[in-house]
């Protein structure tokens, strides 16, 4: 008969620790460091260029734009959802993300029973563009007024050569 | 009256069937402990072979429309029934549940028994994997049955002294005389193949070609689930505390004066059998092929047994 | 009671006569005519039973009224002692069993008048030579026998090589009633007559070398009849073209004879089973036989033949036991005797069901019969658990008996060869049980065949007397204490006490003395039953808690097994990984891979030395005859 | 019966539902990164077995059916039949994103939607490759329900 | 008497060579007789003796001193003649449907069962 293998090393491991980390029971040891996990969204840098969604594979993120109850009314409130159930966690949307407001947290303890457990939601207030000072009509009667002012001092300087 | 009770009382506490189904069911889960351990890792709580017949009680059984239904559902019953009244054999110290002049042959074809109605089980079931099974357990016996027998001869003719005996209580009553067969290196190849045998008859790991998980999807458990499926993983546990409550009977019958003495150290001795002849190959070597299995058997493990039956006979 | 032996071998005869005079009319005549013969020749053989077996007495009937004169034999002369009955029950029982087969059976034949007249001639002539007690007449009787058998197993002659197995059986056959006419002759020559009893007498005081060569020519003829090892391609062919019942005889019956032929030869006439060479001959027969028959028999395709196998193999071990020697050895040879009839016949009478019924018997094509066939299946596995010694059935008792003679042999005279027979003895049970497994899985078990589609369960006629077999095969497996004391002790003691044999024969009426044969190890203690009992109770309290059994509702009219089922409700149909349940049965042939495959030169050996020529097989016969008979010279 | 000896082994056998838990692996076209996820979960460091997880060969004896791999178009009838021929009561637990929403591979023609149309989903383990621990997490969030399916099913 | 010995065990030796070498069935079975006669002659030749007579015994006629041939082995020869008679005319019957079914008498042809 052979040596058979690893007969020494299963006698002497019966006397050393097992290896086994405790985990049901303990809690979860924590993940390498840039472990790319669940997606952390930071609403408040967000400007929803819509970058992220652009560059998804799965496509595992919507967009939904309500106007925001509260504010003047051109204020948006975007609600960004990910599915992590239909991410691959590749990261490409943080790293396109020009303001760098998703972040791939290391929580991988992503069980759950109904989808719901699965999306990470963030809001995004779009605040409305500042109303220009005036209206298109004031702008157009400003402008006409800049027009009557310049040709009236082109004509007084024509006057004046002419004299 | 007296005795009828405490034969009774045997049967039923002691040596008999209280303590065979709680000492098959630690056994099983220190082996499984055990193993665990070799390769570093925790392993199941040591009742895990409880929760697993338990579990299996409480799922629904199906019976495949193919099977051949009053078969299929009775052969586990007939199993673990062949393999609870052999464990009515094994002495602890002198005392045993059941004592006949011929308890080696009884045990014998009971432990037969079982495995064929493991392979009648399967074959009634219908379906291709657990033909495929049956063949592989049939091949399984073959090979181990003519070592199993040899050694059983060999034990039988040395403790006969003279006429060969087939009753443990004779082949006990001699150890008890001259000290557990174990010593005597004329029976050391016979210890050895008996050692070999114990882990193809249960169909432990390295031997188990009959349920291989991995080739033949639980070869002859294909179709089984629910209590059928518990009937049978309760017999795999028994056999493996029968066999080895035979190897101590065989040849470490140690007898002290009392009996409490004898029990405790039938119990160490049949947890060392099992770590030695089922967990250390469990841990230690992957699963056999069809036909190795039984090359290995009918040549190196008959070889042993030969020598020391050759041995003995020559009147060593 | 004086002339009872007669009366059974003439009814059978007469019965043969009337038969094939009253038997053309219709079928209703005929049966009625079979079955009163039969019944009166097992009447008359039960009544001889207490008499012979009980009270030990020995009927002695002169043919003719020649008694013998101042101690010399004339006329031939029929004894019936209690090995002579025991056979005569074997006989009778059987015929009895396979004739009320056959009348349901043979009932789509044609010409069946020929066929039961052959039949009782057949029973006549084995009944007699069971009860002869002269040399010559067993010679005549064993030619009858071997000429009916032959005629019959011809008698479908439009299955695949039955005129060629017959051929072969009658050429092969020739050549052992041959030697055992020499072996008369010589016999006759030597001591000047044809009495057993008067040659158990003589033979013991005259050791010249031609007694010895007639032992030679006789044992080669008996081992022929018994199909011993060089003519059991006989009984392979013989019995896998025969019809079911015809079969059932042979193995059952025609066997026999050669085993009773046996037991006179060493036990009675020559008395030699005392020298170790004698015993080593008569022993390493039985082994040879039995370990060759069972690894040929292990791939074979064709159900009749496979179970041929196994019933020489069955027969190895009787012979086996009987050339022990010793008491325990004999009544083992005997127990282990009746009981291959018993289980052997049911087996050949459920191969002949199903061929009835499916028309086929290759193993590869027939599968799933079990569910279209419960009866039969259910009587299959009882025959099947006998032959392989599983406890509760006969096989169990006798083959146990077996290895215990055996090994206290192999202790007692220290002798190493006794342990090996001891070991090929267990390890050709081994065997046994493997290839009824492959039938098991290929014929009953296992996914349903197309040709076993329309099979159904066979008549009433046929499965009363399979039922008959099965109850006796349990009944003796039951009681083998009981069943020792009546029949074995009487049985083996005649066998053992020759020179009483002799006395009585030439004297008229004399009592034998029975020796203590063995004491017999019970192993159904009360004990067992309480505790299978209680494990039962206890299992059922917890089966009746927990989930409940969901078994799939009847296929509906119309419905095949294997047409297409959706992927939802495919919850009853065998897991197949996931694929479609298509029919895919695992047969015999492919089964026993590692065993097969480990000894593929052995056993495309013994494929090549059956060859199925005529000349080869007489060649294995010449050349076992010739070295039997140089043994012989030798040694004893 | 006899002093509510059925309650008492019926609770004996929930609670044991819960503690033995046979693993059957289906792979429903996965790339097989979250296959060796789960056969990790059974190595010495993570060792599933502490739960009482073995991994079956058969259906018929699975408690808990892990599928992994969005349902591709040829995996799609085995699957629904592998799981028609589980005995209840038993737990789905789907293994990295693939099967919940079929990832990468959403709205190809080969891939014949997630494991939800086919059968309720129970417990799902979000990752592509999901961590053995998380695996582990989900096995053990399935056992807990696996006990409430058994208890269901005797009350 | 040695003569009809070595004669008779001479036909035994060649019907049993001829059955083995000859590979046509018909010239097995003349083997198989030719066998039988070897018997019978040795069957006869066991009873007689040179100095006998034919055991006719008529009454009275005894004479003390009359040598009578043994009258069984005749007796016995007679049944051997007949049975071996009979298995003849079966072998032939045998022999005519073999050929009418395999359509060949070569026995190396016949060996459907086999293996």
């Amino acid at each position: 008969m052979a040596k058979i293998p690893y007969l020494g090393t299963a006698l002497t491991n019966l006397f050393r620790k097992p290896v086994t980390i405790d985990f049901p029971a303990g809690e979860a040891p924590k993940a390498q460091p840039n472990y790319r996990g669940r997606i952390a969204f930071d609403g408040t840098k967000c400007i929803n260029c819509g970058m992220c969604e652009r560059v998804c594979a799965p496509s595992c993120m919507t967009r939904v734009a309500k106007p925001l109850e509260g504010g003047e009314p051109g204020d948006q409130e975007i609600t960004f959802t990910f599915d992590m159930t239909s991410c691959t966690f590749c990261g490409m949307c943080a790293d396109f993300c020009a303001k760098k407001a998703i972040t791939l947290t290391d929580d991988y303890m992503m069980t759950g029973t109904q989808p719901e457990d699965f999306l990470v939601v963030g809001k995004v207030i779009k605040k409305a563009p500042p109303k220009p000072k005036f209206t298109p009509e004031q702008l157009a009667a400003m402008k006409a007024a800049a027009e009557a002012k310049k040709k009236a001092a082109e004509a007084a300087k024509a006057a004046a050569e002419g004299k | 009256m007296i005795g009828f009770i405490q034969s009774v009382l045997n049967i039923l506490l002691l040596p008999g069937l209280a303590f065979t189904l709680i000492a098959s069911i630690l056994l099983a889960g220190i082996d499984r402990v055990l193993v665990a351990r070799m390769q570093r890792r925790v392993g199941p709580p040591v009742l895990q072979p409880l929760y697993d017949v338990l579990k299996c009680l409480g799922k629904e059984t199906i019976v495949p429309r193919k099977a051949n239904e009053k078969v299929f559902l009775l052969a586990p019953a007939v199993g673990l029934i062949s393999v609870l009244v052999t464990a009515m054999f094994l002495p602890i110290g002198n005392v045993s549940a059941i004592r006949t002049n011929a308890d080696m042959i009884v045990i014998l074809y009971l432990l037969t028994l079982a495995s064929v109605t493991l392979i009648v089980g399967s074959a009634a079931s219908g379906s291709p994997f657990a033909g495929v099974g049956l063949s592989r357990e049939m091949v399984a016996m073959i090979s181990y049955e003519l070592p199993l027998v040899m050694v059983m001869l060999t034990v039988g003719f040395v403790c006969g002294n003279g006429l060969a005996t087939f009753s443990l209580a004779k082949i006990g009553a001699y150890q008890a005389a001259n000290g557990p067969l174990l010593l005597n290196p004329v029976l050391w190849p016979a210890a050895i193949a008996l050692l070999f045998v114990i882990p193809c008859e249960v169909g432990q790991q390295p031997f188990d070609i009959d349920e291989a998980e991995t080739e033949i999807c639980e070869g002859v458990l294909a179709e089984y689930s629910g209590k059928p499926l518990a009937q049978f993983k309760m017999m795999h546990n028994v056999k493996m505390y029968v066999m080895s409550g035979l190897f101590c009977a065989l040849f470490l019958n140690i007898q002290t004066g009392f009996f409490l003495a004898d029990i405790l150290i039938y119990c160490v001795s049949c947890v060392l059998v099992t770590f030695v002849s089922m967990s250390v190959p469990h841990a230690v070597t992957a699963r056999f092929r069809v036909e190795q299995v039984f090359k290995f058997y009918w040549t190196v493990v008959t070889g042993c047994a030969a020598l020391s039956l050759i041995l003995v006979w020559i009147g060593l | 009671m004086e002339n009872f032996p007669i009366l059974a071998i003439m009814t059978l005869f007469m019965g043969a006569f009337i038969n094939s005079l009253v038997g053309r009319r219709s079928h209703k005549a005929r049966v009625a005519v079979v079955f009163t013969t039969m019944a009166i020749s097992l009447l008359l053989v039960v009544s001889m039973v207490p008499a012979v077996m009980f009270r030990g007495e020995i009927i002695t009937y002169w043919m003719g009224g020649w008694a013998p004169e101042a101690g010399w034999a004339y006329g031939i002369g029929l004894e019936v002692d209690a090995l002579s009955l025991f056979f005569g029950l074997i006989v009778t029982i059987a015929v009895m069993v396979s004739g009320t087969y056959s009348f349901t059976y043979m009932k789509r034949d044609d010409s069946q008048v020929n066929f039961y007249t052959l039949f009782l001639m057949l029973a006549g002539s084995v009944l007699g030579l069971v009860l002869s007690g002269d040399l010559f007449n067993i010679f005549v009787m064993v030619e009858i026998m071997t000429f009916t058998a032959v005629a019959l197993t011809a008698f479908r002659n439009d299955t695949e090589g039955a005129l060629e197995g017959a051929f072969k059986y009658l050429v092969v056959g020739s050549l052992g009633s041959v030697s055992i006419l020499t072996g008369t002759i010589l016999i006759y020559g030597c001591l000047h007559t044809l009495n057993l009893a008067q040659i158990a007498d003589l033979a013991i005081h005259t050791r010249n070398p031609v007694m010895v060569v007639a032992f030679g020519f006789l044992f080669v003829g008996f081992c022929t009849k018994a199909f011993m090892f060089p003519f059991q391609p006989l009984a392979a062919d013989a019995h896998a073209v025969a019809p079911a019942s015809i079969s059932m005889m042979i193995s059952g019956v025609l066997t026999k004879c050669g085993v009773y032929g046996m037991i006179r030869l060493v036990y009675v006439l020559f008395q030699n089973i005392g020298q170790t060479h004698v015993q080593y001959l008569v022993t390493g027969m039985g082994c040879l036989t039995m370990f060759i028959c069972v690894t040929m028999a292990f791939n074979q395709h064709n159900f009749k033949r496979l179970l041929a196998f196994h019933s020489i193999s069955q027969v190895g071990y009787v012979i086996t036991a009987i050339g022990l020697g010793t008491a325990v050895g004999l009544g083992a040879g005997l127990y282990h005797a009746i009981n291959h009839t018993l289980f052997k016949g049911l087996l050949f009478l459920v191969a002949g069901a199903v061929q009835h019924q499916t028309g086929t018997l290759d193993l590869d094509e027939l599968g799933g019969l079990s569910k279209k066939m419960p009866k039969t299946t259910l009587l299959f596995l009882i025959g099947a658990a006998s032959i392989s010694g599983i406890p509760p059935f006969n096989g169990f008792a006798s083959k146990w008996m077996i290895y215990q003679s055996i090994f206290s042999k192999a202790v007692n005279t220290g002798n190493i060869f006794f342990l090996l027979v001891c070991i090929v003895a267990l390890l050709t049970s081994v065997l046994t049980l493997a290839s009824f497994v492959k039938v098991a899985q290929s014929v009953f078990f296992g996914q349903c065949a197309v040709l076993c589609r329309d099979a159904e369960e066979c008549e009433k006629g046929m499965r009363i007397p399979m039922w008959v077999l099965a109850i006796l095969c349990v009944v003796l497996g039951l009681f083998p204490d009981q069943f020792g004391e009546l029949f074995l002790k009487p049985a083996a003691g005649a066998a053992m006490g020759a020179d009483v044999y002799a006395a009585a024969m030439l004297s008229g009426k004399a009592v034998t003395s029975m020796p203590a044969i063995y004491g017999y190890i019970g192993t159904w203690s009360p004990i067992v039953w309480i505790v299978l009992l209680l494990i039962v109770t206890a299992g059922m309290t917890i089966f009746s808690v927990s989930a409940p059994i969901r078994k799939p509702e009847a296929l509906g009219e119309g419905e095949v097994e294997d047409e297409h089922v959706l992927p939802e409700n495919a919850k009853y149909e065998p897991f197949f990984s996931g694929e479609e349940s298509v029919h895919s049965h695992v047969t015999g042939s492919d089964l026993f891979w590692g065993f097969k495959e480990n000894w593929k030169k052995y056993f495309s050996f013994w494929h090549d030395w059956h060859s199925g020529i005529v000349n080869d097989y007489e060649l294995y016969g010449v050349v076992f005859l010739a070295a039997a008979l140089i043994y012989c010279i030798l040694f004893i | 019966m006899l002093f509510d000896l059925d309650k008492k082994i019926n609770e004996a056998i929930d609670d044991a539902a819960s503690k033995s838990l046979w693993l059957y692996h289906i792979n429903a076209g996965s790339c097989n990164g979250c296959d060796i996820e789960i056969v990790a979960a059974l190595t010495p460091r993570y060792d599933a077995e502490r739960l009482g997880c073995k991994l079956t060969g058969s259906p018929r004896q699975a408690d808990i059916v892990l599928v992994s791999g969005p349902v591709t178009l040829q995996s799609r009838d085995r699957l629904i039949r592998t799981l028609a021929q589980v005995p209840e009561p038993y737990c789905l637990v789907t293994v990295g994103s693939c099967p919940c929403s079929g990832n990468v591979f959403k709205g190809s023609y080969a891939v014949c939607g997630p494991v939800d149309k086919y059968r309720h989903v129970d417990v799902s383990v979000a990752g592509c490759t999901p961590k053995p621990e998380a695996i582990m997490a989900g096995i053990a969030q399935a056992a807990a329900i696996l006990k409430e399916k058994r208890k269901g099913m005797h009350e | 008497m040695t003569f009809n010995y070595f004669v008779s065990f001479f036909f035994i030796v060649l019907g049993l060579f001829c059955i083995i070498t000859r590979h046509n069935l018909f010239k097995v079975v003349i083997g198989m007789s030719v066998v039988d006669y070897g018997t019978n002659l040795l069957i006869v030749s066991i009873g007689a003796s040179n100095k006998g007579t034919a055991p006719i015994y008529a009454a009275g006629e005894i004479v003390p001193g009359t040598w009578f041939v043994d009258p069984i082995p005749q007796a016995l020869t007679l049944t051997s003649i007949v049975i071996g008679a009979c298995i003849t005319a079966m072998a032939l019957s045998l022999v005519i449907k073999i050929y009418s079914k395999y359509g060949t008498l070569d026995t190396r042809e016949i060996r459907r069962l086999h293996g």
